[in-house]
């Protein structure tokens, strides 16, 4: 679109800016030197009066790009919302005379820092357009529901009823998955007192009336292709059709296995076939059929009957689960009841280390001691298999006794939930080493006919065609749970959402709760994605990175670093944008080291032009120049918010927000530099293990691309401390003028840049 | 067969079971969910000779643990203060069912031999059951002339009389003691008929608990 | 007046809190128009007085941060504050809601710039910090606060303070004309997420807060180690002052308490072995906690975050439900009871003592204006009974954050095809 | 205020020369002055106290005091009981409430009063006189009868474990109930900052084990001596006992020098209503109140 441009600069003079700032040198140099062809001042810009102002010039003066120079970009939002145009917010407020002491010494020095701003922002505006949005994505709005369990019946069922379709894939021959195979289910409602119909017929039966979702049974992943609004799914039937379906989202709720009691010999598994899991006291009680559940060894009804809970799981020694799967200490006591309700003769005893029964499951568990159930602190040492009835050594910890005994003629084992999350696609070379000699050893076992370990090869689930992997990467212990607190769908592919114990050891509540919110950021995500929207966490923006092809070298960075996979490759090895897979980031402009990458609205040009907009003093001044490239989720805030705690910092700063240190070029730097800025600083978010960067990856790799940037500085002879690079929390207001402070005071004693005035 | 073994025969080796029926509030014992509170509450938890707490015992009863909980000298620690009930989150009426436990243990006579509270809780009973009111004089003669075991102890009852003695004597100065009770004193007229209601309530306790009129 | 245009496509989500954030912005992200209520003047709920989440020890305005903007970005959401529901009428689909709006007495041309606070003199608890201090009466609630615009306390309306506010405003922000005002907001679905309030911990008597200035709730603990709070991170005891270094932590006050809650709050064992890294950031050398514990409920994957602090050699554990606490001459609280592994009695003394008190939904004794199926904790169960007004967050269990989110997404889902189908029926 | 009638019960210690005796004669004045009449349940028996259960079991304890209220509703038809003595209310109530519950327990209940040629037809109320005072009067109503306030006198009010707990006086705190140092501002006198007001004295277990009460009482005087107190009060007359008569026995033992009166609510009202130390009972103190008694008309 060739529209004409028209910059204009609206410079506000309330809360004290007109008092504390030469508003009309601020003026001029917006006009001379930010070459904008609209220059104002407002008394109070943000009031209804200030605004309809802007708004008269968009209007009637064909205004397209405004540069506003008043309060922090995170302020008065809702006032300078122009949603049609480019904006800069140029921070004064927040950014200039908050931070600065209103004294005579100082006035020069806020006054310059000012003027600094308005050139950035000015410069800023010039390199920037509105985005359009691209709507030329796709836009299918059926959702593929992979599993169809409790999860994934739940989430098809409440999918269709918001009114969207629905292809439902299942594994096995029938609907219902592990509630199937429940002979009932812990109650989700009041009164919480006893073991409650599992539902599942019902909801298989409503499944199977609803022309909204399609069922394949017996049906695998076989490929997964494109993006969200437009992806297209291969279903492989055992009986050997394939499938292919247009889909817009995906929801994986491909369940768990319990782990496998094989490993907990010293419980007596496998030793006697009077020690169950819980599965296998499920089929007993399916078996029963409300009457008598029999012991297998001889038939005979269970008389006593123990719970051994946290068995493989809670595990400090790394053999076996080192988590709690969080619901089996209510699925002992509803087992528990089965035994009780049938016949309270029957001697019922749960030994467990930490009852664990959250909310209402507290009555639950006082149902269970109602009836009769005996609960006993203790840690299991080994369960001794007899004829017909084991005996269960533990240490009882209340009374203190070592050596306690249970005889019991039926033992269950509370093992724990092993996610069904497919290939782990982040496997470090050691773990692929290790589960190759596991596979190794369990073949040779087998072959030589011990008791054959149990090996299963990992199989991908949704065969994702993308460059990074098949499957949808990995949190902990193979459970593909968001890492966020406060956003616990966010997956790292977009339109992709799993839900229920695959994405976190979860109970039948919980996994209706999660299927549902799944179903919701499905529905959206596919919403968004004909919109050429963004998902979270920049949700609605339309920018989108636009690659100069012919500039490209093929290096490949952009698709190996883009945290969300969003980036495949063509057949001409170019990268292949996705654009509905793309989160915004900015990390592949990062990485992209011949600068092919950029946004309308966010480019390695709308910084660039604002670094070198700066104006840097000599080097006799003493006035050094320090850049900062302040993440705009948390560094940014907490500057902000030190402003509005008055706390002070130097007026050499000059602060740049950045969406993520992952999208900082390299460039920005050494331009940086060459320019005679006498030091620069990086603040962006935790990494590592508790990773805080809302793009996952994205400060994680910006760290280590500027550790590179060491080599520069020796190239340029400068020290390595003109580089700095911090990690900042939100909530660092007091710490992190402190740290500039010391930082500027570090470069003063250090001397200026030497690269001044080229 | 003694009532003991009588009861061990009966409950087999379901000890909650047999408390459950046989002692008074005792079907709360298995709700215990072995937070300590009662243990922590007690007034005698600092005291030496306090054995097992409550909520351990009530794990030892669940434990099966019969002969160590009825032959403990616990449960006859209790001051009736109440602090047990008032702050268990499961509302087990915690000092009932210790005293319960007690009665229970005396009835079967597995109750510690030398234990004074359990002389001073029957000595109560039998003074104020016998006229229909206490009788402060006889009652604290009978408390001080039997030995730990509940025999009469002549040489020990002055031997305690004596260390009493101021004690009594500021009572009597206050005219809270009257040494005329030992004719006699306050009592009910109407003891036939408590007596008489007594015995029958002895009757039907023994009944519906299944033990022998003792 | 205030105008709210609301149609029966509309969702009305009730709390401003993360659960009622992340339902109004789930919902306004798929394209629906939402209203979402605050009682407060300002968004953000009990998690924004957090310092801290578990297990990541991240800080929970960071996920705020990024909830207002989304927010700020969305013209789908009307957002009302100090706005309380008083009626609901009507059925699904067709819900008409009464709101009070209290006065806030500035209006939206406040810059939050501070002028009025500058010039009030009167001080008022904050409730912000849970009234752990005091703060003028012409306030932002917090750094984070959204709106961004000051309040005057309805204290000092008619002082000669809130004249001064007046005056001291450059913008013609403050208006002392503004009265309590009632609207009507027409809505498809109600999404009803009013969240928790901590358990009043001067009903567990033997605890005594209330009586010792140096036992304190888990809530108000988040405030004294947030450098936002009060004391500026640090763990300073409120009766002298003093470092606190030897912490003890009580867990079920109030929680598993059939005197009390007789539900498990799910959140304050975890709460709690959090703050026991509050005690050694602050003391890194001689930093002690204590946890006194009936069950560790460390549920699912936390569990290692529960086996770190437990090999952590300045933090005990030690199974007992507190019988009592005592003061001894020194302020010290005195924490009595009986180590049940085993029969261990103590009588410690700490420097401080916090109760991780239990969670108690918000609508438990007030009455929700429409008939809501509640189970006997108050906690809002899903039930057809309801109609179209969904519980969402900590109005329908005792969760953490991480839940209440789901649960809040769940509950824009319903929501949602409610007003679906009222958009569809209207086609 | 019209005069107020309740059934009363005095039970075993507040009968003549018993070791509650003077309980009973300030009682009796207090009540003369706030025009209560307490008619005597004829023929009454004792509650069986808590120390009981070895012998008594459960239904003959219950009975003993269905007996009473039997009793008192063919007597005093539509009277609340009254109780003194905090164990007789305990006891009373407790099997009150135990009888109610279980029809089993009441069936047998009745079977047994048969032999007495008694029966329950309707279940009184159980009160304790602190009950009586705070809930029918009122603090305002009592303090309206101050003639002679005890002014500059201190007291820990030492409210003990059977009138606070599990029952305790309506609206009050377990761990610190408030209504005895209410009373004893009512009063006129100050009630000191005092932590041992709801410790055990050990109640029966002074008999038994006097080696363990003791240790309690120790501490109760102890802390009532830290608050600065002159006197305790309590609304118990086995605490009272055991506060007061034993302080000989401790101090030979620990080397303390206690000697702290210990007196009953009723007293300090009877004084504080201008009364004469007689009226009071103070005359029945083992340790004598010489403040108390100085300040009495």
């Amino acid at each position: 679109m060739a529209e004409e441009k028209k910059f204009a600069a609206y410079i506000c003079k309330g809360c004290g800016l007109g008092d504390r700032l030469d508003v009309d040198a601020l003026a001029g140099v917006a006009q001379k030197e930010g070459k904008m062809q609209v220059v104002r001042q407002h008394d109070f810009l943000c009031n209804a009066d200030g605004v309809a102002m802007i708004k008269n010039d968009i209007a009637n003066e064909g205004v397209t790009h405004i540069m506003i120079a008043a309060c922090s970009r995170r302020a008065k939002t809702e006032a300078f919302f122009f949603p049609n145009n480019a904006v800069a917010r140029t921070n004064l407020r927040e950014g200039v005379i908050w931070i600065r002491p209103d004294t005579e010494e100082a006035r020069e020095t806020t006054q310059d820092m000012a003027e600094d701003y308005v050139r950035m922002g000015c410069a800023e505006v010039k390199a920037m357009t509105a985005p359009a949005g691209n709507a030329n994505t796709g836009s299918n709005r059926t959702l593929l529901v992979v599993g169809g369990g409790l999860t994934g019946m739940t989430a098809a069922l409440e999918a269709s009823k918001t009114g969207y379709p629905v292809v439902l894939v299942e594994k096995s021959g029938q609907l219902g998955g592990w509630a199937a195979k429940l002979w009932k289910r812990i109650p989700a409602h009041e009164p919480f007192k006893a073991p409650a119909d599992t539902g599942i017929a019902d909801m298989a039966a409503q499944i199977a009336a609803d022309p909204n979702i399609k069922v394949y049974l017996n049906s695998t992943i076989a490929k997964t292709d494109g993006a969200p609004g437009r992806f297209v799914v291969q279903i492989a039937t055992e009986s050997g059709a394939v499938s292919t379906e247009d889909i817009g989202s995906i929801i994986q709720a491909t369940g768990f296995d319990l782990y496998d009691a094989n490993r907990l010999p010293h419980l007596g598994y496998g030793k006697s076939p009077n020690v169950v899991d819980q599965a296998g006291l499920e089929a007993l009680a399916k078996a029963a059929n409300g009457g008598p559940i029999l012991r297998p060894s001889d038939g005979k009804p269970v008389t006593s009957v123990a719970f051994v809970q946290c068995a493989g799981q809670r595990d400090t020694s790394g053999e076996h689960l080192p988590y709690c799967s969080g619901y089996c200490c209510n699925a002992s006591i509803k087992q528990a009841m089965y035994f009780k309700d049938s016949n309270p003769a029957i001697d019922t005893t749960v030994i467990y280390t930490d009852l664990r029964t959250p909310g209402n499951g507290e009555d639950f568990y006082r149902s269970a001691q109602e009836k009769g159930v005996i609960f006993t602190k203790g840690k299991v040492g080994s369960v001794a298999p007899g004829g017909n009835n084991c005996v269960v050594n533990f240490h009882d910890l209340i009374l203190d006794d070592q050596n306690a005994q249970i005889e019991a003629d039926l033992v269950v084992l509370a093992t724990g939930q092993v996610p069904n999350s497919g290939i782990n696609i982040d496997m470090s070379a050691e773990e692929k080493a290790e589960e190759a000699a596991a596979e190794a050893a369990a073949a040779e076992a087998t072959a030589s006919g011990a008791q054959p370990l149990q090996f299963s090869k990992k199989v991908s689930v949704l065969n994702l065609t993308y460059r990074q992997g098949a499957d949808i990467p990995q949190f902990k212990w193979g459970f593909t749970d968001s890492h966020f607190i406060c956003f616990p769908y966010e997956t790292r592919r977009t339109g992709i959402y799993t839900a229920g114990p695959v994405r976190r050891p979860m109970d039948m509540v919980q996994a209706r709760e999660d299927a549902t919110g799944a179903a919701l950021k499905a529905i959206q995500a596919l919403e968004n994605a004909q919109l050429g929207r963004a998902a979270h966490p920049r949700s609605g923006d339309l920018s989108f990175p636009k690659v100069r092809l012919e500039g490209c070298t093929q290096c490949k960075r952009c698709t190996v670093e883009c945290p969300f996979g969003a980036i495949d490759e063509d057949e001409r090895r170019f990268p292949l944008f996705n654009e509905s897979r793309c989160r915004r980031c900015g990390t592949c402009m990062g990485a992209c080291p011949v600068r092919v990458i950029s946004f309308e609205n966010y480019s390695v040009d709308t910084v660039g032009s604002q670094i070198k907009a700066v104006d840097i003093p000599d080097e006799f001044s003493e006035k050094p120049r320090i850049l900062i490239l302040a993440c705009e989720n948390d560094a940014y805030p907490a500057l902000d918010m030190a402003a509005m705690k008055r706390n002070e910092y130097s007026a050499f700063v000059r602060v740049i927000p950045v969406r993520c240190l992952g999208s900082v070029n390299t460039i920005w730097i050494t331009d940086a530099l060459n320019a005679g800025y006498d030091g620069v600083m990086l603040m962006g978010c935790k990494h590592g293990e508790d990773y805080q960067c809302h793009f996952v990856k994205g400060s994680e790799l910006g760290r280590y691309r500027l550790s590179k940037v060491g080599d520069t500085l020796k190239n340029m002879n400068l020290e390595t401390e003109r580089v700095k690079d911090l990690e900042v929390a939100i909530t660092d207001i007091d710490n992190l003028p402190r740290i500039i402070n010391e930082y500027a005071q570090q470069i003063v004693d250090m001397g200026m840049s030497p690269f001044k005035g080229f | 067969m003694s009532a003991n073994q009588e009861m061990a025969v009966r409950y087999k080796n379901n000890f909650l079971k047999e408390v459950e029926q046989q002692v008074e509030m005792g079907e709360w014992v298995k709700m215990c969910m072995q937070c300590g509170v009662c243990s922590g509450s007690c007034p005698t938890n600092f005291h030496p000779g306090w054995e097992h707490p409550p909520q351990e015992i009530f794990m030892m009863i669940r434990a099966g643990k019969r002969e160590e909980v009825l032959s403990s000298p616990s449960m006859w620690m209790c001051t009736s203060c109440y602090n047990c009930i008032v702050r268990c989150p499961r509302k087990l009426p915690i000092t009932h069912i210790m005293h319960g436990l007690a009665e229970y243990a005396y009835e079967l006579g597995l109750a510690p031999k030398v234990q004074p509270t359990k002389n001073l809780s029957k000595l109560f009973w039998e003074n104020a059951t016998k006229t229909g009111r206490i009788n402060e004089l006889t009652f604290s003669l009978g408390m001080y002339f039997k030995d730990a075991e509940g025999k009469i102890n002549i040489g020990q009852g002055i031997k305690k009389g004596l260390e009493m003695q101021k004690v009594a004597l500021g009572l009597l100065k206050a005219k809270r003691l009257n040494l005329f009770e030992i004719f006699g004193g306050h009592k009910c007229k109407d003891q036939k008929g408590i007596h008489a209601m007594l015995a029958k309530a002895y009757a039907l306790e023994s009944k519906r608990k299944g033990r022998h009129v003792g | 007046m205030t105008d709210v245009v609301a149609t029966n496509e509309t969702i009305l989500v009730v709390g401003g809190g993360i659960s009622g954030m992340t339902a109004a912005l789930e919902a306004a992200e798929t394209g629906k128009q939402v209203v979402l209520l605050e009682k407060n003047p300002a968004l953000g709920g009990r998690t924004a007085q957090l310092y801290r989440y578990f297990p990541k020890m991240c800080h929970p305005i960071c996920g705020l941060e990024i909830n207002l903007r989304r927010l700020k970005a969305n013209p789908r959401v009307l957002v009302l504050t100090q706005a309380e529901v008083t009626g609901i009428s009507g059925s699904a689909g067709d819900y008409t809601a009464t709101v009070k709006l209290a006065p806030r007495y500035v209006n939206e041309n406040c810059t939050a710039c501070g002028a009025c606070a500058e010039a009030v003199k009167t001080e008022v608890d904050n409730p912000f910090n849970y009234n752990l201090g005091k703060m003028k009466a012409a306030y932002i609630p917090s750094a984070m606060a959204y709106p961004q615009r000051y309040v005057l306390h309805p204290s000092i309306i008619g002082t000669p303070d809130a004249e001064a506010a007046k005056a001291a405003c450059k913008y013609g922000a403050i208006d002392l004309e503004q009265k309590e005002e009632s609207v009507e907001i027409k809505a498809g679905a109600v999404v009803w997420a009013t969240g928790w309030q901590p358990y009043d911990a001067a009903k567990i008597q033997p605890y005594g807060y209330g009586r010792y200035k140096n036992v304190i709730t888990s809530v108000e603990f988040e405030r004294l180690a947030d450098p936002h709070g009060p004391t500026g991170g640090k763990i300073l005891r409120p009766s002298d002052g003093k470092e606190a270094k030897n912490v003890a932590f009580i867990q079920c006050a109030g929680s598993r308490d059939e005197n009390h809650l007789r539900h498990c709050s799910r959140f304050c064992c975890m709460a709690s072995l959090k703050q026991t890294h509050y005690v050694r950031e602050n003391s890194p050398e001689d930093g002690k906690s204590t946890i006194y514990y009936i069950d560790i409920r460390a549920i699912d994957r936390f569990e290692d975050f529960y086996q770190k602090v437990r090999d952590d050699a300045s933090v005990s554990f030690i199974k007992s439900k507190v019988a009592r606490i005592s003061e001894d001459d020194n302020g010290n609280p005195v924490c009595w009871g009986v180590n049940t592994e085993g029969y261990k009695r103590y009588s410690n003394a700490h420097d401080l003592v916090v109760l991780a008190v239990g969670m108690e939904p918000s609508v438990k004794g007030v009455a929700i204006p429409a008939s809501i199926v509640a189970d006997s904790s108050g906690f809002i169960e899903a039930d057809p009974a309801n109609g179209a007004i969904f519980g969402a967050g900590c109005a329908t269990n005792a969760l953490d954050v991480n839940r209440a989110v789901q649960s809040a997404t769940a509950a824009a889902l319903r929501a949602i095809q409610v007003v679906n189908k009222v958009a569809r029926a209207e086609v | 205020m019209a005069k107020r009638q309740y059934a009363f019960y005095p039970g075993c210690s507040s009968q003549k020369g018993a070791s509650a005796s003077n309980y009973l004669t300030s009682v009796e004045s207090m009540c003369k002055t706030l025009d209560i009449q307490l008619t005597e349940i004829p023929d009454w028996n004792c509650c069986g106290a808590s120390i009981s259960y070895a012998e008594a079991g459960e239904l003959p304890r219950h009975v003993m005091n269905a007996r009473n209220f039997a009793l008192s509703e063919a007597n005093l038809p539509g009277q609340d009981i009254v109780a003194t003595c905090a164990a007789c209310w305990l006891g009373a109530k407790e099997s009150k409430e135990r009888i109610e519950h279980s029809s089993q327990l009441m069936a047998d209940t009745q079977e047994a009063l048969k032999e007495a040629g008694l029966s329950i037809k309707v279940m009184p109320e159980i009160r304790h006189m602190a009950e009586v005072l705070v809930e029918d009067f009122g603090f305002e109503e009592l303090g309206r009868h101050v003639k002679n306030p005890l002014q500059g006198l201190k007291f820990a009010g030492y409210v003990g474990c059977q009138t606070n707990r599990p029952f305790g006086i309506a609206g009050e705190n377990f761990e610190n109930p408030m209504y005895l140092d209410k009373i004893i501002e009512t009063m006129g006198g100050e009630a000191v900052p005092y932590d041992q007001k709801v410790t055990c004295c050990g109640g029966a277990l002074a008999f038994s084990e006097p080696d363990k009460a003791q240790a309690q009482i120790k501490d109760i005087i102890e802390a009532a001596y830290d608050g600065g107190a002159e006197m305790i009060v309590t609304p118990c007359p086995l605490c009272q006992a055991n506060v007061e008569i034993y302080q000989g026995h401790i101090n030979k033992k620990y080397g303390t020098k206690f000697n702290i009166p210990v007196l009953y609510y009723s007293q300090l009202m009877t004084i504080a209503y201008g009364g004469s130390a007689k009226e009071a009972g103070l005359d029945g103190q083992v340790i004598r109140a010489p403040k108390l008694e100085a300040l009495a008309k």
